[in-house]
């Protein structure tokens, strides 16, 4: 099921905004998280899997032209801070690299659609890895928010370099690890993990991002037991608020392919319709 | 109060500063309120429906950027329903850019397309005629007289030809859109390009070539402009790289009496505002009543005259 | 080792890298030893003398420059007992540009720089041909095809036409190029442009336009590349905008078999043996054993087919 | 006279390097000193007149891309200075502004033909205004080194922002301070104190650069008394060595107007060929 077309408000949602930097520091050996101050305005817009679109600075010999997407890794209108997890890629995140403290960053956003957990989804589980936790990650503070039960399960290449297990497991989460360097990454591995799950306490939601894998296993794990879930996606965009049409992805809707853009239509999107790549 | 209202025809714009088509829709609402622009001019349509181009659709290249979208279009019948009536709750002059293949599609669009609520069609004809050999419209002057001269004959509204910068015969297809019953002249379109991927030796474009847009086009989107002020009487709507108030001074003076903002609203959503603004300011420190006090005010009796052999022509 | 050497038709050069025409002299000889480079290639040159266009003859625009040099030339005279002379020194292959604003009057020159210390000619048919409409040669498939059979019959040396951007036909004026007895085509010159000064409102350049060069031409320039090696057969020496090894290799993966560096030379002065060096370790490190093994390997199978309708064409 | 034809050497003679900035610091409200760490050997080749093609950097939000020329204001090989005695205009020279202590600058250079000071050239004027200053004051250091007596007669608006006038006393030349809000500035005061130069103690050589009213002057006395001068004139430039063609100005040869390029032929040139603009 594709969200409904939203109809265009009258008053402006989204901001244009500079925001200070309050730090950026490594989270390990690929990631950065950068904190930036933003008034609380702007945070009680934002949803779990909404992004922003960022105007990288020209630091460092880098000069990157178009801005970068960066999902909401964490908003705390309390505490006026907005963050972001990142992995250092190509020019744009390289200049961001170089920001600290005393900078600022031109931010546009929240933009797109974030996750849905419908009243009824009690028990849900995301499998993440790598930066997908990043988009992730705010689904858990939500959940309990909400009060529902998460399973996390957490993937990575080894452990020294697993995120964000101790945030998931503050946040009331049960987190489940797997790794490559342990051979418990694989998605046979993972789909014991998820069916032991079904069968032991159930599960209402699954919730996931980018790996095309991961992808095919839920579409399976979903389709055979009836369990609806959600993706978030990722495409090069240039203006990140549905104008230019450069950001489109296939989807399956009723028999038909319809190209959905996703920084408009998405990042989220319904689990079943996407199309594996 | 200085006055920024400027006239393309017969239609009077309360600024000189629209968004270039493709690169802008009805999102752009959520940023901020459209109704301070001159113009709102929609994404090129065609008739049927399109899917676009494949992904991706768009790269940077130095300081600009490369697209090839293929205008994805759900067809005339969901732009009358849909898309018209949002831009109805604006005062703001509409202008609906369209295209076709073959020059009576596009014909046969622009009757269709003239409704209540438009106020101007702007004519993509910087998109291929299948008819001839696939080379845009407006890289020749005979094709591009033919065309519009269809057109003219489909419509009542005015019409504004979109130029390319794909060809080396500017002042020609200027006059022969005049001549073939333009009101107006938009200059330009995006300019043809490529980019490849050298660790993947793939073109960074899933079309293989797109069209430049942004600053690295400005300087040659200038020099048409220059050129089909000083080609044809009707109107010039400056259009290509365009970010800052300077930038839209620099296309007036060099004879534009409106231009367009494309590529620099994805960097800065809300740019068209902050020009209008600035453009204001300006106004207001030199002293100068309105905004069409500036309209080809270059001076070049001097270099006239000099424009002589060069290492490249013309 | 790796092997850098290419070869355009009979003329083999040690490495892919030479200087573009007007970029180059003499004078650069006081930073590095020019005897590293590919080749050497002369400033174009008239037949007799001519002052050059009027100053400002440079300016800059964003991340990139205008010139209207305008080819002050002290005559072949000249030419032949200074230039040749001092290239003599240097085993590297001389190439000479050559221009003329009527087919004939290009011919005589062509044959009179036939001489000996000059490896191949270049024929800069991007300038304007005063017996049409002032247009250049290269602007057109039939004025390219007649240019070049003239100076066809003029020398026997290697001719390389260079050709110009400012056209909606370069698979056309190529395919004509190499029918009309090129060697080897150069791709390409500078596009027509224009800068303001919003202050004094006087374009910037003493000439009016000029030719855009740097960075924002690598697109536009990689893209005629390609397209060219597509339409002709005789090799394509990639010019434009070209700064870094990374820039080297994109032309040579869309079919260039060697490139020309210009306005990156006035910003780094020795970025030419700088890219050498660089695109040796490049092979080194990916295991490439020549150079030749990278020409026109872009991976196009499936975009070739979805070239389809765009916003912009051709 | 021009200079003769230069042979082209076989070596190269031109640096391109990075230099450490030691300081850049304000001189007065318009003008700047900034001192670059230079090798002994660079600076052994530069003479009074040369200038330097700086690729100013891209900070501060300038995007400068051509190299701008920058006249030596003082070469110290014993001390590994090179000193830039600049105005910020536009782009370039603001973003020059910028650097501080830990940056570096790439520099192109020693640049064009220098001063000429002829054997026989006992009794030196030099005539200064602005930012001329900065290309006059090496010729202090070297009629020094060479025993010449120098009189340096130093022009601007107001005594607060008259410059170098310390720097051409310490090294023995005689000083004579001329402003506008003095009302001394003008031409005709100027030609005044020459004449007494000239009838006073005689006068072999003038040295001036850049203002069109002062080389008028100064032609119109050469032309009256005989004596010779040199001028150092600018004109945008693009490769700074001679290939480009773009810095070109005429000049009065044999009857003839010839085109000279200021990077190469100058940016010294004899002052009666000089073409008043
Ligand atoms: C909705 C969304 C949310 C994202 N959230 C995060 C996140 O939280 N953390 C994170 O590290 N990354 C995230 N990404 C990916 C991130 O946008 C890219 O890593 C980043 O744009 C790379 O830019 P670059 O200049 O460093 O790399 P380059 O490779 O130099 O980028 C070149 C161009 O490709 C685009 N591009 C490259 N990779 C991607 C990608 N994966 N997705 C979209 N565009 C791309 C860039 O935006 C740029 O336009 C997200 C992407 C999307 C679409
Ligand atoms: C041989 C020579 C020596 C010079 N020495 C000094 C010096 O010691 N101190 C100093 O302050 N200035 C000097 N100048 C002038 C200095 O080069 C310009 O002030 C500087 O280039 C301005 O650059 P900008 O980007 O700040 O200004 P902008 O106006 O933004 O420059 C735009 C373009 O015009 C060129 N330009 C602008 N003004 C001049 C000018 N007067 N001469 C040449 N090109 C110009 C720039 O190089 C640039 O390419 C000298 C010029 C020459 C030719
Ligand atoms: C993503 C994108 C889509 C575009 N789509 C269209 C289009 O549908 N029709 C059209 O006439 N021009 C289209 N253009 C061209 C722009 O309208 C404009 O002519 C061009 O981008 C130059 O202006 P700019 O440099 O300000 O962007 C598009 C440009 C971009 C970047
Ligand atoms: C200052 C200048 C002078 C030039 N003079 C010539 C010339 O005489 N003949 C010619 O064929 N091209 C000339 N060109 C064009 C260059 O050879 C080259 O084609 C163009 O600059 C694009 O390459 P680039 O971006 O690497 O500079 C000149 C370019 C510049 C910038
Ligand atoms: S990025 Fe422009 S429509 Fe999605
Ligand atoms: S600046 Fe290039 S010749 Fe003088």
């Amino acid at each position: 099921m594709l969200h409904a077309e939203r109809t265009i408000p009258q008053i402006p949602s989204v901001f244009e905004r500079d925001l200070p930097v309050v730090s950026n520091d490594p989270v390990n050996g690929e990631y950065m998280r950068l904190v930036l101050r933003a008034p609380a305005d702007l945070l009680e817009q934002c949803r779990a899997g909404q992004f922003f679109h960022l105007l990288c600075p020209a630091i460092g010999g880098e000069t990157p032209y178009l801005r970068r997407p960066m999902s909401i890794y964490g908003f705390y209108p309390e505490r006026e801070e907005l963050h972001f997890l990142y992995k250092v890629t190509g020019e744009g995140t390289r200049a961001l690299f170089h920001l600290g403290p005393g900078d600022s960053l031109n931010v546009l956003g929240p933009l797109g659609q974030g996750f849905r957990i419908e009243a009824d989804w009690q028990r849900l589980v995301l499998v993440a890895r790598g930066v997908g936790l990043a988009t992730l990650a705010p689904l858990a503070l939500e959940a309990q928010r909400l009060g529902r039960s998460l399973t996390a399960i957490c993937s990575a290449r080894n452990p020294e370099v697993l995120m964000s297990t101790d945030y998931f497991r503050d946040l009331g989460a049960n987190v489940i690890t797997v790794t490559d360097s342990e051979g418990t990454a694989g998605v046979d591995n993972i789909e014991r993990i998820i069916e032991g799950l079904v069968a032991d306490r159930g599960v209402d939601a699954f919730y996931t991002c980018g790996s095309n894998r991961l992808l095919r296993l839920l579409q399976a794990l979903g389709e055979r037991h009836g369990i609806p879930g959600e993706i978030a996606l990722e495409q090069q965009m240039a203006c990140g608020l549905g104008m230019c049409h450069c950001c489109v992805r296939p989807f399956r809707k009723n028999e038909r392919l319809v190209n959905l853009r996703v920084c408009r239509e998405g990042p989220v999107f319904d689990m079943q319709e996407a199309m594996p790549w | 109060m200085v006055d920024l209202a400027v006239d393309i025809g017969a239609l009077r714009l309360k600024n000189p500063i629209m968004p270039a088509s493709g690169t802008f829709s009805e999102d752009l609402a959520d940023v901020f309120d459209l109704e301070c622009l001159g113009a709102h001019v929609t994404k090129t349509i065609t008739r049927g429906w399109r899917d676009g181009n494949p992904t991706p659709r768009v790269c940077e290249v130095s300081g600009s950027m490369l697209n090839s979208i293929g205008i994805p279009s759900k067809g005339i019948g969901y732009f009358i329903e849909k898309t018209i009536p949002f831009y109805r709750r604006y005062q703001t002059p509409l202008v609906v850019s369209i295209s076709g293949n073959t020059a009576d599609e596009f014909a046969t669009l622009c009757s269709e397309v003239s409704v209540d609520g438009v106020d101007a069609i702007e004519v993509n004809i910087s998109c291929p005629n299948i008819e001839e050999d696939g080379k845009a419209f407006a890289i020749r002057a005979s094709s591009t007289y033919d065309v519009m001269c269809k057109l003219r004959k489909a419509t009542s509204l005015p019409l504004w030809a979109k130029l390319t910068p794909n060809t080396g015969e500017t002042p020609e297809v200027a006059r022969a859109a005049e001549e073939g019953g333009a009101d107006a002249l938009v200059v330009a379109n995006t300019l043809l390009a490529m980019a490849i991927d050298i660790r993947t030796r793939k073109p960074k474009l899933g079309n293989l070539m797109g069209g430049l847009s942004g600053p690295s086009l400005k300087p040659i989107a200038l020099r048409m402009a220059y050129q089909c002020a000083k080609a044809a009487k009707i109107p010039v709507i400056g259009c290509g790289g365009i970010s800052t108030a300077e930038d839209v001074l620099e296309f007036l003076i060099a004879g534009a009496s409106a231009v367009q903002v494309g590529t620099a609203t994805f960097i800065n959503p809300t740019v068209m505002p902050a020009i209008i603004a600035d453009l204001q300011s300006y106004l207001e420190r030199e002293n100068i009543a309105s905004v069409r006090d500036l309209v080809g005010t270059v001076i070049d009796d001097e270099q006239k005259a000099g424009v002589v052999f060069m290492e490249t022509a013309p």
